[in-house]
């Protein structure tokens, strides 16, 4: 752990102590700054109160990310409008910077959809729940890129466990082969679901770069500014046509894998304590303060703007329109089915027997 | 039922020392459905073994322990996560005591979880039974209360052949007797896996079903007041035991069959058209399937709608006798 | 029909420059059959591209292509390599379109020569339609014949829903007359890829067959003096156009099904079924299939056996006629 | 291709000079010297044989290692009789030191049998054609190997374009998560079918390892003594607990991918010429002649006994009985099945259908 750390990039300490480093390095303004740290704590409320309504029952599951929010937020802060990332189901800091309607993912963990919003709009895919899937996917988006002549880049975002995956691995090989326009950004959170980081491997993730032909970077995934500056390098040199780069943030998955996960099972609590001591807000926060870049009731404010969003999420989940039964023969295709057609009525006509019996 | 799995793992791991289980989080964890809960803590990390996140990974390790004596039982975490082990199970597991032209066999079982009806996400809900049925080489089995989970996964991995084992994962918290003094591998043709089984008896309409649909298809049974439903649980997808079920039709002369996964091209299919054909004079109205629609699994709160209920079946039992 | 086929790809190539070949080996080589011969000449390296030799990348990048707004068309070498890339099939190209609420498509095609007759090694004349039939999301054609496939290639291209594209490998050496003046894209009706096609009119028995049965069964046809048959190409095999064979079925009272595949779980399963409960009543004999046996594709000096050919069709028509 | 070679373990060049490695080498009596003379010479025969047999129409397909003799002899010679190969459908100088003869091998291509030894007799698995499956076999027998507590090493064969195949990279990561017993062979030919294996990355294949965890060396693939140095050095590694080796052979497929490819559409003919002037078999025997290893009726006699070899297979394969039809029931499964039982009884009624007819 100690030596891992040694090679991660960071430009704050866990005790919000700005640091330097030979490679990387990033000018923010202060409003930056503070938007930065407002992002990381809405996506913490937002995870809070998912928490919460899972266990009132209003959810089926959440997929918490408490602990990741530094590396989330880092790195899609740092993409431009017309980067598209490739989330999986954890990536809420992700999609929240991508400007998506936090309810729209909610309403796929309470089961009213297995999706929903465009991902032209907002340049962001869909939640991938197979692992490693979506990061092909992003090297085929980030091809596309290259034959359009654009100047856009896709980031990937997957998870340590992923990196076992057939998927990941073709991904990488692609990726170099076509010399295309993608980060890929894992997000080492020490944890796939009970099988710790250390157990798979005796080397680094990011060292698997080498391998396939191009750089791989390790970054303290819970300093906010760290993250940020090594994509914005990662992506930087993806737009001028240099090709992928693997950055691995080193993090930690402080909740449970999911809200039927018990990770008691099979990890101890001291090592949550010793990344308590990590917190990637608190470090910000004390940064912030300590350089007179927000005061008390700043963050009044936006613990005040969290209480809101809880509440309008709160309603808004409680509020959801349960699905028409026939809208599963939406979507299926694209163009006209004979076979969904025929099925659609025979549901409606059989559910409307139901009807008819009644009344 | 997941005891009765658990009672089962350890009895075949006592019997024989070349088990071996492996899949992902199936030790500390006991595996997300914890139906090896402390089976690790027993036999050791060398015989239930935690596997890296890659599902070809697993099977395709499995066929070489196979090769070198082992007989490994792998878990996949959820039916949705089978795919990306396809090839290993359909190229190689399915087809290497061809290829080998007998030398060597293939003991090996591939545990899935499968089936809808637990309000959970996108690939966690999936019926891909027929995909294994379809596929010359294994044998699918699928237990539906248990009794039967208890003795046969134990005749699963005590067979030489390839066996994917679907565990309805909406019956896993079912309770019911387990009779443990049942010695799984001497019952013969008492429980013999391959054999369907009529599970209610009745003489007006047989229904066809397994896995988690049986349990269905008996509260049906129950319910069915004018209509006498005999329910014969398959059991085993591959291969299916259509003399069994033919002999019941010959009695009832109508057929309802009753399945999760979508209708087209499903194992309903093989299961109608064999029966259409070998009961040709007998029938007395279609074979009418009930089963999911030809749709993905769609957002669990649209599952009820999705996944054939005790209605449905009594309605098809009721639309045959119309004939 | 190499050169037919060869001759749709470029039409679809001219008409929108969107459309771009991905596969092994299609580019100088033009593929292990020469269907991309030249293409990669005219159209440049960027809209025919050699992968990578990985399935799953090749159709899992074509997925993020079609997100980026490209027409992907894949070419998979044989049968026997798609299921490394099923996952992404089954889980991502079928779904992705539901997934996004309807809000991109996924105009994926992917080619895939199949089926046996040519005297080739393992994995080399496989079957599997099945599985990508009983998989909600995708499309599934095969062509019979060069007219065929010149049109239906550039349908499925231009389709907005992904299509598993199979061309029987042993009828690519066919030759036909094809008219290139056709505009696949506006014959509307008259040449719909997703009905089937009566293709020999006859009164006593329908046989319906696709891809490379279709010859088979048109020669079955011309060679039964007793029996006449009306062959039915099914052309769709998802979505089947049932609706075409039923009338056929009407006419006749009675139907034989052929295809290469292994029989269980085949998709004449899932017509014999359909056709069983919606002719009931004009069934004069149950319907039979003539397929592959539930075993492995065996070595080639063994697959004129295990292949249905003329003689196994017209005795399966003689077999129905004697009900 | 001059840089690729600078790492390429060496110990004798083109012209058959035995020069030093710093970390290799390897001391051979001169039987053991004429033993893989031989060995090469004859697999070349077999080789040449099974290709005109296959013009001939005797068989359905060949695929040619010429050139690649020294990489698979080599290789295969420095294993001990209980390790365990698994082969791809190249690896014919592999199966003839495992000691399988060689009409096993022309069975299947002749189409007679989809396979047949008996894997635990040669300790030597099937060919494999669906590239890279075969590699995760090799890691899970090298697993239970380890469970075992034997000493035995598994070595798993696969051509460079099989680095790009899902299976082959989580080979690596179980492999190197279970440090198992297993010894990775990547025949780098230059060539997958018509992909050049300069275009998929711009890094050597051996450098792929080390992400993974554990060594790769890269060895002049024509040069049998480098081979057998350095694939002995790997089991050695393997064989005592310190777990999997990639082993990259450089090498070239001297003749087509198989007898149904055309090279002359993908590849000039100038690449073979200089090819040619590394071929394997000649340099060893320029050395053993040089050193009077081995004389000049030796060459003959080993020229005589592939005469008679190739007389052998000539016979073998045009003697080969066509299988009984209803033998493609048999070993579908190991134990009884009521189905195949039906099925077979079908054929045989309707086979013997004709029979009466004709009668
Ligand atoms: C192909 C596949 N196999 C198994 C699973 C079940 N599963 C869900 S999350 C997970 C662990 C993922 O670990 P990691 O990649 O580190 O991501 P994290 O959950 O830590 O964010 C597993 C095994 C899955 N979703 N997909
Ligand atoms: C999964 C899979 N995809 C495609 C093929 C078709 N194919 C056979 S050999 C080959 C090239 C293999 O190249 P390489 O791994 O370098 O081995 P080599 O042929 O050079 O020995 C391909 C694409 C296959 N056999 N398996
Ligand atoms: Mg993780
Ligand atoms: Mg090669």
């Amino acid at each position: 752990m100690t030596e891992d750390r040694m090679r991660a990039v960071q430009l704050l300490t866990p005790e919000g102590q700005r640091v330097s480093h030979p490679d990387y390095d990033i000018t923010l303004s202060d409003s930056e700054l503070r938007g930065l740290y407002r992002d990381m704590v809405l996506v913490r409320r937002i995870d809070t109160e998912a928490t919460a309504l899972q266990r009132q029952g209003e959810l089926g599951l959440w997929a918490s990310c408490l602990g990741q929010e530094a590396a989330q937020v880092g790195s899609a802060r740092a993409m431009a409008p017309n980067d598209f990332a490739f989330p999986t189901f954890r990536e809420h800091g992700v999609t929240w910077c991508r400007g998506i309607a936090p309810l729209e993912i909610l309403a796929m963990f309470r089961g009213v959809t297995t999706g929903g919003w465009d991902p032209q709009v907002n340049k962001c895919g869909p939640y991938s729940i197979v692992i490693g899937a979506q990061v092909l996917h992003g090297v085929g988006y980030a091809m596309g890129i290259q034959f359009d002549g654009a100047e856009d880049v896709a980031v990937t975002y997957f998870g340590d466990g992923a990196m076992a995956q057939g998927d990941v691995n073709e991904a990488f090989v692609f990726a170099a082969s076509f010399s295309a326009p993608v980060v890929f950004f894992c997000q080492n959170n020490q944890w796939a679901i009970s099988q710790p980081r250390d157990r798979q491997s005796n080397v680094q993730i990011y060292e698997r770069a080498a391998g396939f032909g191009f750089p791989g970077v390790q970054v303290d995934g819970n300093d906010v500014l760290a993250v940020m500056a090594v994509t914005k390098v990662a992506l930087e040199r993806a737009r001028t046509g240099n090709g992928p780069t693997l950055i691995e943030a080193y993090t930690y998955r402080m909740g449970a894998h999911t809200t039927s996960d018990d990770p008691t099972r099979y990890r101890l609590a001291g090592e949550l304590e010793t990344w308590r001591l990590r917190d990637p807000i608190e470090r910000l926060k004390v940064y912030l303060a300590r350089q007179g870049i927000a005061d008390r009731s700043f963050f009044d404010h936006i613990e005040q703007e969290g209480e809101e969003l809880a509440l309008h999420i709160r309603d808004g989940v409680r509020g959801m329109v349960p699905p028409r039964p026939e809208s599963m023969f939406d979507d299926v295709y694209a163009e006209a089915h004979a076979r969904i057609d025929e099925q659609r009525s025979e549901m409606l006509e059989y559910l409307s027997s139901f009807q008819d019996s009644v009344g | 039922m997941v005891k009765a799995i658990n009672s089962g793992l350890r009895k075949a791991m006592e019997r024989d020392p070349k088990v071996i289980l492996f899949g992902q989080d199936i030790g500390r964890l006991g595996g997300v459905f914890r139906v090896t809960d402390g089976l690790q803590k027993d036999f050791g990390e060398h015989r239930v073994m935690d596997a890296p996140l890659a599902e070809s990974g697993i099977i395709g390790t499995a066929v070489g322990l196979a090769m070198r004596g082992y007989r490994p039982v792998l878990e996949i975490q959820f039916d949705g996560f089978v795919y990306p082990g396809f090839d290993q199970i359909v190229s190689q597991v399915a087809k290497f005591h061809r290829r080998m032209a007998g030398a060597i066999a293939m003991p090996i079982t591939i545990r899935i979880p499968y089936g809808g009806g637990i309000g959970a996400v996108e690939h966690h809900s999936e019926s891909p039974e027929a995909y294994f049925a379809h596929t010359a080489g294994l044998r699918v089995l699928t237990p539906a209360d248990p009794q039967a989970a208890y003795l046969t996964i134990q005749q699963a991995i005590a067979c030489n052949d390839p066996v994917i084992y679907f565990e309805p994962k909406r019956r896993y918290w079912d309770k019911g007797e387990v009779d443990e003094s049942l010695a799984a591998l001497e019952l013969g043709a008492v429980a013999d896996p391959w054999r369907a089984r009529v599970v209610h008896t009745g003489s007006d309409v047989t229904v066809a079903c397994y896995g988690p649909m049986v349990r269905t298809c008996l509260e049906a049974a129950e319910a069915s007041t004018d209509i006498s439903l005999e329910v014969v649980d398959m059991q085993s997808i591959s291969p299916l035991d259509l003399e069994t079920l033919a002999s019941s039709v010959e009695r009832t002369s109508r057929l309802v069959v009753v399945h999760e996964a979508s209708m087209s091209g499903g194992v309903g299919a093989e299961i109608a058209a064999h029966i259409s054909e070998k009961c040709f004079y007998t029938l007395e109205a279609p074979v009418i399937r009930v089963t999911g629609f030809d749709v993905p699994y769609p957002a669990s709160r649209l599952e009820e709608y999705f996944l054939p209920d005790l209605d449905r079946v009594i309605d098809a039992a009721e639309r045959v006798m119309r004939y």
